[in-house]
């Protein structure tokens, strides 16, 4: 047996987050007379920190036992879901402080969901993609269920749990199959073993597959996979439905590209057309459904469904060029997404509401807030100046130049369906007028307004010029591809 | 006479599955269950992998099911037959069975590679060996894993001040 | 060229302005207004010197050209993927001149609004720059991307500053209004989506440029289903039956402003999509499908002006010949032939300041009488004879009247027509003329006859209208009695259109 | 590692976990008390273990990946179980139910 | 006259300077609009010289006319479109009636409109009015020609409106210019017709290309046809003459000026114009006379029922009108471009001694005026000498003219309509006799009106007997010796003629004169008899036959009958179409896509039951499907 690289120095980062949550909690523990809003600021900056810290792996080729590589793309997602996790652990710090009990856990998890998505990212051999991807399911379970005396968080929180517990069996036994197939779990030794093309297993291989796709359609929310998300976004602690929708889903699909270009682009045409057709049932499927809502995080939810779907898009046209246009259309959709949500927080933080007819007289209320919404809003809709077009303009031509030009289609198509319900939205904050003596200023704290303001500028910087986002995103996916 | 064995193992794995999935009584469905993890690791033990046997009857059998147990009397309440199995019993049995006929379907279209119809047994050490080796990633990771649920567990369950 | 940095310049202000205004505070509306006054201004001169400054001789490359790279060299995209390109050539010159009129008139009309006009002017300046980005992009993501900046305003601006209107058999929300306007249109541009997907993939160059692509031949299959496409897309913007509802409901339920530049400017955007990707990316699609639309477009002619005639309501009315008048813009492009393209460029002008002045006279009676059932009316010149006297000048240039900027276009535009379809023609001609039975119906009913003591409080408009009115009067009298500046510009292009004879 | 002739082939192992993850299916979907859905998951992840077990002794034996993964798979299905319980006893406190047909608020 | 442009440049200018300061202005700035205007009637004059002189110099008929213009607008290859001026002999007699009309119309005005509201408006409006009209006529081509078209009835419609409190007022004004504008769009339709043949607006070039027979036939035709629908429009004949009686909401110097004189003999210029493109088609000649008869006895018969003053002076111009036309068809250019000129000095006189009856007694119902002429001779003299003419008595102007269109008609051997002509002749004289005899003669029927009465100021009075004189003369233009006394080469038939047949001398044909003298005298009689004295006859004709009177009294109830066709035809699809947009288009059509897509949400929406072995049952038929499509798709 060849001599193994076992350089743990590859994962200072994550380390570094495990010390992170000890700190965390043990601040919680033993000084439990600190402001509780600190934890928060604490639990960012060591994110934030450590992403800096991981930007040192920048262009190191390595790997830990072939388990996990450390490439550019798995620092891009480091970081990337540092920061993003950074954002939820400062949008959280009034709610929990509020609302929720035992803080110091609640970001000790944060940070190891994170962990687990990096994982996910990173990993290059099917044992530790599926144990990465249960640790950030698992956190997710006891987050979405963090709201104890709620009954319909613990309920979010069970059927997540079932569900997901479902699902991974599933997948598992789609693994096992692979495994049968391949003998081996590393994404290299499949692929070799699926490239030799005997048809003696190719049944067992689709059944795989189709196994496969469902453990991950289930992770990222694919139609006919989805139907936890709504419920379980709905009860979840809004912070935690913002990880849901954006981390968690990332991390699905950081996971889908590595293994799908690592182990199954040898078969391409075999399992292309499924993901067509989930993507397209997914578009249709959320953005339709969302017509009908009334609860902002229900709706936020169908519509992340409907993201997904195009993403997915991605995914079925799978090469170079599709891989960083998803990965680009993902970064857009994940800021957009965290300022709708820094928005909807602030709102439920101060008013206590979340449905959408509560959003009215938002303008006249907090200003920052409805403009905020309003912009996220267009750009998840797919509207110029901000993110959404841009992401989503090439994220599509990818596909047609794949061949998936009836995917784009309906791609488009959804999007002006979504417009609509956005708008819906939209109309709440700035045309209905604030309910009887609730018109007075809200005094919005200056860490929300910070956020909202910073990822704007981050929505407009990807909208109005992306080429440098874009050239990492791109040089990023190459090593996907090698 | 390998063989025999197996097909009681199998037998009761399957009788014991059946009995969790079909009776009425929560409780003798947790019986059942436990029936069918000790044949589970009776077949590990004739794919002479006694390792995963010990584990099993230990971990499985063991705490698993006591626990169950618990929660079982814990949450009791009246059983009757439609408040334990759903209203789309049929609808289940459809969607298993075609999962099943997939399944098999599969099993019967396809070839194994590398199979010589010949088991290999794996000596324990050699597999510690690996864990803290090759495979210490996933180890830790898993570690972590049961650690959150650990917590979680802790969290969620655990009686506060000012619960009735 | 460096003068390419005045087209920069008309893109750049308004949106420079918006994120400016977004950091005056709410009640400081006095800045608001007297920057975006500003704003409007210069604009405009800029926009006039842009229109003069082109120069006819070289009217067979595209002028004021300039370019910045944007994204290239990564994923699909080759050199010059996509870059800022803007450049501007005949038919282009003259739109951008209106937008500048159009847009300085908006901006003055639009100084009485009390109710949050920092957002407003916001949105209104983001919806001017849209408009100027498509007229001058030549890339054609870019094309498309201001496109759509041109219509994602519009829904707050028509459902916070519009006007909800009940009549006897039916009611329209501002909300309603509002939103099947800016749903239909993005659903249109669907098809321009599909369309430019499916071009740059046949074309296979890596670019979006669209002096590249119009280089480019496509075969001819290719064209003939991409085409229609491209027409049904834009042509709804462009209020192409039967996908006009979206236009009168909008208008009628818009602030005075935004009813202008929708009217005016937003619905030629169409018409140069049709052209701009259309015809040029295309030509055979072209000549293939004209027909078609000028089947349709005679629909439009004629349905239109029917339908006014039936209307109690001015912006009813005026969003109904709006419909009929694009219709003759669009009959002028499925010609074909140089004489009607010309017209139909000419039309698009015309229309342009013809229909903002009609909206802008409106507002002045709206925002005292807030009511616009010209049945209540009657006898207003009594009160206020010069909004009479521009409210008529619009009307007589609407139908057509020689001597204002109307007779020019449909003149051409017909002649045009004449030579390849005389029914349509014929049917062209005939509609122009129940432009004047609704026109002078509207006017005998509620501007002559007995005053009525009702709107005795009826003032005449204010010195900001006057100003507006005469601005836009100006220039349907330059095009009306003098068109040959502009025919010098647009014709050249036009014989340049490939397909185009 | 010694060799072993087999009389018992691979294909019934499979079957077997095959019959087996297919009732756990059923049971997941036909029961309504969480907790029997939860056993009837566990069931599930014993077909796999079983899976994997075989292939490994079977097709696989280098690097033991199969049984560690199965070790694996019983570890976390062990942890799920806890983790899973401590969510129903929470539910059962807040709800005073642990069946799942009732703690169906979250709909539409 | 290669600077004719002149002529509707000085008036534009006083439009121009009226509109924007004339309320600044003392007398609200009349006198500067007068002076304009005489202006531009001297520099006529001069041009009558110029023209007499080429004529002098190029000999009796090779003068071709002088042009001259500007290039206006041109897409190389496509189309040029200039702009110029053409000056003949037929555009010097409009030219002439014009400025001269129009010059006394303003001088009367100053005391029939003084003290107006809008006395300013007025006037610039009507500068505008010569402006345009003399630019029509002196277009070189037919788009200019369109132009000046347009605007003159703009200019009219502007001027019916004029007192815009009154309702019926502003319906006029709408009327005049839609029913005028069907016309134009045949005219507009002709003119892209002759484009589109011949490439050219150019007037001259197109005859040309018509004669040389470069136009397809079919084209032709309905070129020709179109164009003279044009001018039926603007010259209100028969069909579309409904819209001249109710002209005279108009103040009654406008009606004299536009209504009478000018605007609307606007269609007999062009037609005179376009002859020989005209006739060219055959059959048009006939539908061009034909059009004219029925015009001709329509508006005879109705006028003599009418009871307003100026509309029964209006039917005698539709019947004036008829007569220009018949003569055009006839090809008898310079008896109706006689007529058309001295018809402008008598109609324009009628016209303005009936204003000067409604200026003093404020009263145009006949039947309520009566025994005037004692009160205001001027303006009575001035009134029945202009009925006279009208009717054709010897030795006025209107005598001469109608004689030589006989003359004419007889010598193109159209017989039936000769006989037809010599027919109407009574019936005109008929009712002006009786308007004349209601109006001035007999007692009055109502003292209070006519104590009111008084003659009118000298600027009124004034235009009439300057026009009472030419109306005396102007007939005598006709005999060569007058025509050299003015400087001419000849006589008016030597100097305005058909340019198919060339100049013509002068021939007195005696048995048609005498014919018309006995029929005239005889009318002029039969009037008498009837409304002589207390009118008894006419009433007794009256009781007689009410019907016909009433079918008189309402025209011939034509307008109802347009009334019917707009509402319930135009407006009414008009509402249809309306409603069509709205509940098919929209409601069902947009709406109905919304509300789709809105239930296919609602039934997507309650796949969601909230329980989870349903939403695992999902995952399993999702992964069974797809394998199961993916197993399939392998066998």
């Amino acid at each position: 047996m060849n001599e193994l690289n076992l350089d743990y120095t590859l994962f200072i980062p994550e380390f570094l987050l495990v010390g992170l949550v000890v700190l965390v909690v043990g601040l919680d523990l033993f000084a439990p007379q600190v402001r509780k809003s600190l934890l928060s600021y604490a639990t960012a900056a060591g994110l934030a920190a450590t992403a800096g810290i991981s930007l040192a792996w920048i262009d190191v080729e390595s790997d830990f036992a072939g388990v996990v590589a450390v490439d550019n793309y798995t620092t891009f997602f480091r970081v990337f879901f540092m920061l993003g996790a950074a954002v939820i652990a400062l949008a959280s710090g009034r709610l929990v402080e509020e609302r929720l009990r035992h803080p110091g856990e609640y970001y000790g998890l944060l940070t190891l969901a994170t962990i687990g998505a990096i994982g996910m990212a990173a990993s290059r051999e099917l044992m530790t993609a599926y144990l990465s991807l249960e640790l950030l399911s698992f956190s997710s379970y006891v987050l979405v269920s963090y709201q104890k005396y709620e009954g319909r968080s613990n309920e979010a929180g069970l059927k997540y749990m079932l569900l997901g517990a479902f699902s991974s069996a599933l997948l598992l036994y789609g693994l096992s199959l692979i495994y049968g197939i391949a003998g081996s779990t590393y994404y290299s030794d499949v692929s070799a073993a699926l490239g030799a093309g005997t048809s003696e297993y190719e049944w067992a291989m689709l059944m795989g597959i189709v196994l496969v796709i469902t453990g991950l359609g289930f992770k990222v929310a694919a139609v006919p996979f989805h139907m936890w998300t709504p419920d379980a976004y709905e009860g979840a602690p809004v912070a935690i439905t913002m990880f849901l929708s954006t981390i968690s889903k990332a991390a699905g699909f950081a996971l889908l590209l590595r293994l799908f270009s690592g182990a199954f682009e040898v078969v391409h045409d075999d399992w292309s057309w499924m993901i067509a057709g989930i993507s397209a049932a997914t578009m249709i499927l959320g953005n339709l459904v969302a017509l009908q809502q009334h609860n902002i995080k229900r709706l936020m939810a169908y519509s992340s469904i409907g993201q997904v779907g195009y993403m997915l898009m991605g995914i079925a046209g799978l090469s170079h060029e599709t891989a960083s246009a998803l990965v680009l259309h993902m970064t857009g959709y994940m800021i957009s997404n965290m300022v709708v949500f820094v928005v909807i927080i602030a709102w439920y933080v101060q008013t206590g509401k979340e449905e959408i007819d509560e959003f009215r007289g938002m303008r006249e209320r907090a200003p920052l807030l409805a403009g905020a919404l309003a912009g996220a809003l267009f750009s998840l809709a797919g509207l110029p100046l901000f993110a959404g077009f841009v992401t989503k303009f090439i994220l599509f031509q990818a596909a047609v130049d794949e061949g998936y030009l009836w995917l784009a289609g309906i791609g488009v198509t959804t999007s002006v369906v979504s417009l609509y319900y956005y708008l819906q939205v939209m109309r709440r904050a700035f045309v209905d007028a604030p309910a009887e003596g609730e018109t007075e200023r809200l005094r919005i704290p200056y860490v929300m307004q910070g956020l909202a303001v910073i990822l704007m500028l981050g929505v407009f910087y990807v909208g109005l010029y992306p080429q440098g986002l874009f050239d990492i995103v791109d040089n990023a996916t190459a090593f996907l591809f090698v | 006479m390998i063989d025999v064995f197996f097909y009681i193992f199998a037998a009761t794995v399957i009788a014991g599955a059946l009995g969790t999935v079909l009776v009425r009584s929560v409780v003798y469905a947790a019986l059942f269950f436990i029936a069918s993890l000790v044949g589970v690791a009776g077949v590990y033990i004739l794919l002479s992998v006694e390792f995963l046997a010990l584990v099993q009857v230990l971990l499985y059998a063991g705490a698993v099911t006591v626990l169950i147990l618990f929660a079982l009397t814990l949450t009791r309440v009246e059983e009757l037959r439609q408040r334990v199995d759903g209203g789309q019993r049929a609808m289940a049995a459809v969607g298993a069975l075609g999962l099943f006929g997939v399944l098999v379907a599969v099993m019967s279209q396809t070839e194994w590679p590398r199979d010589v119809n010949q088991l290999t047994t794996v000596p324990f050490a050699s597999i510690g060996d690996a864990i803290f080796n090759r495979w210490a990633v996933p180890f830790e990771i898993a570690s972590g894993v049961l650690l959150v649920a650990l917590v979680g567990a802790i969290i969620l369950a655990m009686q506060e001040e000012g619960e009735v | 060229m460096d003068s390419g940095y005045w087209l920069l310049a008309t893109i750049g202000i308004p949106l420079v302005a918006a994120a400016v205004l977004l950091f005056v505070p709410d009640e400081r509306r006095d800045i608001v207004r007297w920057t975006s006054a500003g704003v409007g201004a210069a604009l405009f001169a800029i926009s006039a010197f842009i229109f003069f400054a082109y120069q006819v001789d070289d009217g067979d490359q595209y002028q004021f050209f300039i370019r910045y790279n944007w994204l290239e060299n990564v994923a699909f995209l080759g050199d010059n993927g996509i870059s800022l390109a803007f450049g501007i050539d005949g038919i282009a010159a003259p739109m951008v001149l209106l937008t500048g009129v159009v847009a300085f008139g908006g901006a003055l009309i639009s100084w009485k609004i009390e109710h949050h006009n920092k957002d407003f002017f916001i949105l209104f300046w983001v919806l001017v720059s849209g408009v100027y980005g498509t007229f001058e992009a030549l890339d054609m993501f870019f094309f498309f991307f201001w496109y759509e900046v041109a219509v994602l305003p519009m829904y707050l601006l028509i459902a916070v500053w519009g006007s909800s209107s009940v009549f006897e058999t039916f009611a329209r929300s501002k909300e309603y209004s509002a939103m099947k306007l800016t749903i239909m249109l993005v659903a249109a541009s669907i098809l321009i989506w599909i369309g430019i997907f499916a071009v740059f993939n046949e074309a296979g160059l890596g670019t979006f440029d669209l002096q590249t692509l119009h280089a480019h031949e496509f075969d001819r299959d290719f064209q003939l289903w991409v085409f229609p496409l491209f027409v049904i897309g834009c042509g709804v913007l462009a209020g192409l039956w039967p996908f006009h509802t979206w236009s009168p409901d909008g208008h009628v339920s818009a602030p005075t402003a935004v009813s202008m530049l929708h009217a005016g400017v937003l619905m030629k955007l169409g018409a140069f999509g049709i052209i701009r990707l259309g015809i040029q990316l295309l030509p055979e699609g072209a000549t293939f499908w004209m027909p078609g639309l000028m089947v349709l477009a005679t629909g439009n002619v004629v349905y239109g002006a029917f339908a006014a005639t039936a209307q109690r309501d001015f912006k009813y009315m005026i969003g109904y010949s709006s419909v009929s008048h694009m219709g003759l813009v669009l009959m002028g492009l499925a010609t074909m032939n140089v004489i009607g393209v010309n017209g139909a460029v000419l039309q698009m002008f015309s229309h342009g300041v013809m229909t903002a002045m009609f909206f802008a006279m409106v507002g002045a009676v709206y925002d005292q009488a807030h009511t616009r059932d010209m049945r209540l009316f009657s006898g207003l010149v009594g009160r206020m004879p010069l909004f009479v006297f521009f409210f008529g000048v619009a009307g007589l240039a609407s139908l057509g009247l020689p001597g204002l900027s109307g007779f020019v276009a449909e003149f051409h535009v017909f002649v045009g027509t004449f030579r390849t379809y005389p029914w349509a023609a014929a049917l062209g001609i005939f509609a122009a003329a129940m432009t004047a039975v609704y026109i002078l119906r509207m006017m005998s009913m509620s501007f002559f006859g007995p005053p009525d003591e009702q709107f005795g409080a009826l003032r005449e408009m204010t010195y900001l209208e006057r100003g507006t009115a005469v601005l836009l009067l100006a220039f349907i009298l330059f095009m009306g009695l003098w068109p040959a500046p502009f025919i010098d510009r647009i014709q050249e292009s036009v014989r340049n259109l490939p397909g185009v004879s | 590692m010694e060799v072993i002739e087999q009389s018992v082939p691979l294909e019934h192992f499979l079957v077997l976990s095959a019959i087996l993850f297919s009732i756990g299916v059923f049971g997941v979907l036909s029961r309504r008390n969480a907790v029997l859905i939860l056993m009837s998951v566990e069931l599930m992840l014993n077909a796999v273990s079983i899976n994997l077990a075989a292939f490994a002794v079977y097709t696989a034996p280098q690097l033991f990946i199969g049984i560690i993964f199965a070790l694996f798979v019983i570890a976390i299905a062990a942890a799920e179980v806890g983790l899973a319980l401590a969510i129903v006893l929470r539910l059962f406190r807040n709800r005073g139910t642990a069946n799942v047909d009732e703690v169906a608020t979250l709909k539409w | 006259m290669d600077d004719a442009w002149v002529l509707p440049a000085l008036p534009v200018a006083s439009f121009v300077i009226l509109l924007l300061v004339s309320q600044y202005l003392p007398r609200k700035g009349d006198y500067i609009a007068i002076a304009f205007m005489l202006a531009s009637f001297l520099l006529t004059l001069l041009i009558a010289v110029d023209v007499a002189d080429a004529i002098g110099d190029e000999g009796v008929g090779s003068f071709e006319g002088v042009a001259r213009s500007w290039q206006w607008l041109e897409i190389p290859g496509y189309i040029e479109i200039r702009m110029g001026t053409f000056v003949d002999q037929v555009t010097l007699v409009m030219l002439f009636c014009v400025t001269f009309v129009a010059l006394l119309v303003m001088i009367y005005s100053t005391g029939y409109m003084h003290g107006d509201r809008r006395y300013g408006w007025f006037y610039s409006i009507i500068s505008l009015f010569v402006a345009s009209m003399l630019t029509l006529v002196l277009a070189d081509n037919l788009l200019l020609l369109y132009f000046a078209w347009e605007l003159v009835g703009l200019c009219s419609m502007l001027l019916i409106g004029y007192y815009n409190d009154r309702q019926s007022a502003a319906e006029a004004a709408k009327k005049a210019f839609i029913t005028t504008r069907v016309g134009d769009v045949g005219l507009l339709i002709g003119i892209i017709i002759l484009f589109t043949q011949t490439g050219t607006f150019n007037i001259s070039e197109i005859l040309h290309a018509a004669e040389e027979g470069e136009i397809q036939r079919e084209w032709l035709t309905a070129a020709a046809v179109l164009l003279f629908a044009g001018a039926v429009g603007k010259s209100a004949q028969f069909p579309l003459h409904v819209w001249l009686p109710d002209a005279m909401e108009g103040p009654t110097p406008v009606s004299a000026l536009i209504h009478a004189a000018t605007m609307v003999v606007a269609g007999v210029y062009l037609v005179a114009r376009m002859l020989p493109l005209l006739e060219a088609v055959r059959g048009v000649p006939e539908l061009i006379m034909t059009v004219g008869m029925v015009t001709v006895f329509l508006s005879a018969l109705i006028g003599l029922a009418q009871r307003d003053i100026k509309r029964v002076v209006a039917y005698s111009t539709l019947n004036s009108l008829g007569l220009m036309f018949v003569a055009l068809g006839a090809g008898a250019v310079g008896a109706a471009m006689l007529y058309l000129f001295v018809h402008a000095f008598f109609k324009a006189m009628l016209f303005l001694a009936s204003g000067s009856v409604i200026h003093a007694t404020e009263e145009q119902e006949v039947d309520k005026l009566g025994g005037l002429f004692g009160k205001m001779p001027i303006t009575a003299t001035a009134f029945v000498l202009g009925a006279a003419a009208m009717a054709g008595v010897v030795p006025l102007s209107g005598f001469w003219a109608k004689d030589e269109i006989l003359v004419g008609v007889d010598h193109a051997h159209y017989d039936y309509v000769f006989w037809l002509l010599v027919i109407s002749l009574p019936i005109t004289a008929l009712y002006m006799t009786r308007v004349v005899l209601l109006t001035f003669f007999g007692e009055p029927r109502d003292e209070r009106v006519h104590e009111h009465a008084h003659e009118s100021p000298i600027e009124m009075t004034g235009p009439l007997i300057l026009l009472g004189v030419l109306t005396l003369v102007s007939g005598f233009v006709i005999f060569e010796g007058v025509g050299e006394a003015l400087g001419f080469h000849s006589g008016w038939l030597g100097f305005v003629y058909n340019p198919e047949e060339g100049p013509e001398e002068f021939g007195f044909i005696a048995w048609i004169s005498v014919l018309s003298i006995v029929l005239v005298l005889a009318g002029i009689a039969a009037g008498v008899w009837i409304w002589g004295g207390a009118a008894q006859v006419a009433r007794r004709f009256g009781a007689f036959s009410p019907f016909t009177y009433r079918l008189l009294l309402n025209r011939f109830y034509i307008d109802e009958a347009y009334q019917l066709v707009i509402d319930y035809v135009v407006l009414g699809s008009g509402k249809v179409v309306a409603w069509f947009d709205r509940a098919v288009v929209n409601d069902s059509g947009v709406n109905g896509t919304g509300e789709a897509t809105d239930f296919a949400a609602f039934a997507g929406k309650h796949l969601q039951t909230g329980k989870i072995p349903q939403y695992a049952l999902a995952i399993i038929i999702g992964v069974v499907v797809i394998a199961a499509v993916a197993f399939g798709y392998r066998t």
